[in-house]
């Protein structure tokens, strides 16, 4: 891989949809690899809606390429990675 | 095996029971659940529900799920049908049934696939009252220990 | 309150799930469960199953085991039907359908019906096997055992 | 009441029906009251038949006026009572 980082397409559902103002964005990644919990640190600094969407940490869920993750898990260039609340379905 | 859809249309209990059963001898059970939206929450009148979802992942959690509950029970076919969009009271929410040689099997197995549903599966729902506000209702814990039941 | 039916006709499940929910938006979820006809038992093709009952105790049985469901659960409403005569392999044997405000309440009381109405109404069944032998099935350990988890 | 006994219905149910040979007779009581394991020693005395149906006596369940009954259940002139195997439905 290159060491000039890339670009993750991020969703949001829910009401974190609603306080981040979009349901999908592109954002590049400084690096070949990140954390989910480092990318929830560089997106609460893109807008004060984004930082009340990650506000409540303990509410926020994530799934990297359509598979539920956590904090540790890698992000890379070309993933496709979910913000959400806890599921309410059913 | 498993059936698995995710629409805004209603489904038809009795057409996706018999699509099941057709043509086999080899089913001795058939459990199933419906769950249907409530004109009342804690006393305020519900006007509807939105159900949101992650349409790129929704349809292979709920094959996860299916393929989860095929290896622990000995089912002979189950379906998993999920609404989204506007809806309004009474109206039917999610199916699940499963069909199995053995009525505990079939018993088991529709609780354990609407437990999975509600805390696994990427939907969210919202509550529109008829006072015009409009709020996302929060996960319970009951329904967390209600998967955690079937933990190992 | 519950619906309790013993006939010969086969029942239609959608109608039956329609009429139980029809106009009630207090309901939230439903669980039922349907007992149909196996075509192997042990390895020997069954040409048929005999139901046999006893008329004037049947309904009686069935509505004391609804009453105790509806002491034991939040149910909404219920329904039973018993068929009786002679069920081919993939026929519907029994329906139960049990409708809650709350999912639990609604599965376990589809569970507990299934398991009192195995022990506790009075219906026998016969097999009838394409060799032309035919046998009463006996009662098994496992029901009586299923029903004792209700115990209390 | 007097005491010169009186007529109680018997039923019969699967196979305890195919064994005793019929589906319903009317016994008469010698006496005023009676109980189902009385009854059942009098019923086995009937036949070759009634003893077959009997003879298992585990496998045998009452119900008097249909409901449930145990053998000290007590019956009188003019109950209905039903003996049959353990119940197979559902």
């Amino acid at each position: 891989m290159n060491g000039g980082g890339g670009a993750v397409r991020v969703l949001y559902f829910a009401w974190l949809r609603e306080r981040a103002g979009t349901g999908e964005e592109t954002i590049t990644l400084p690096g070949d690899e990140t954390t989910i919990a480092a990318l929830i640190a560089l997106l609460s600094a893109q807008s004060p809606g984004h930082a009340a969407a990650f506000a409540l940490r303990t509410s926020v869920r994530a799934a990297v390429n359509q598979v539920f993750a956590g904090p540790d898990t890698k992000v890379r260039p070309g993933d496709e990675v979910a913000f959400f609340p806890p599921v309410t379905g059913g | 095996m498993a059936r698995i859809r995710v629409q805004e249309a209603d489904f038809d209990l009795g057409a996706e029971t018999a699509a099941l059963l057709a043509g086999r001898a080899d089913i001795g059970g058939l459990g199933a659940f419906i769950g249907t939206v409530r004109g009342d929450v804690g006393g305020r009148a519900l006007a509807a529900l939105h159900l949101e979802h992650y349409p790129a992942m929704t349809e292979a959690a709920m094959a996860a799920i299916a393929a989860e509950a095929e290896r622990r029970f000995a089912l002979a076919g189950c379906t998993l049908i999920h609404r989204v969009g506007r809806l309004v009271p009474g109206a039917q929410i999610v199916l699940v049934l499963a069909a199995s040689a053995h009525r505990q099997a079939a018993l088991d197995a529709s609780s354990f696939l609407i437990d999975w549903l509600k805390t696994d599966a990427p939907f969210w729902k919202r509550e529109e009252f008829t006072d015009g506000e409009s709020r996302w209702v929060e996960a319970r814990d009951s329904d967390t220990a209600a998967k955690a039941r079937w933990a190992g």
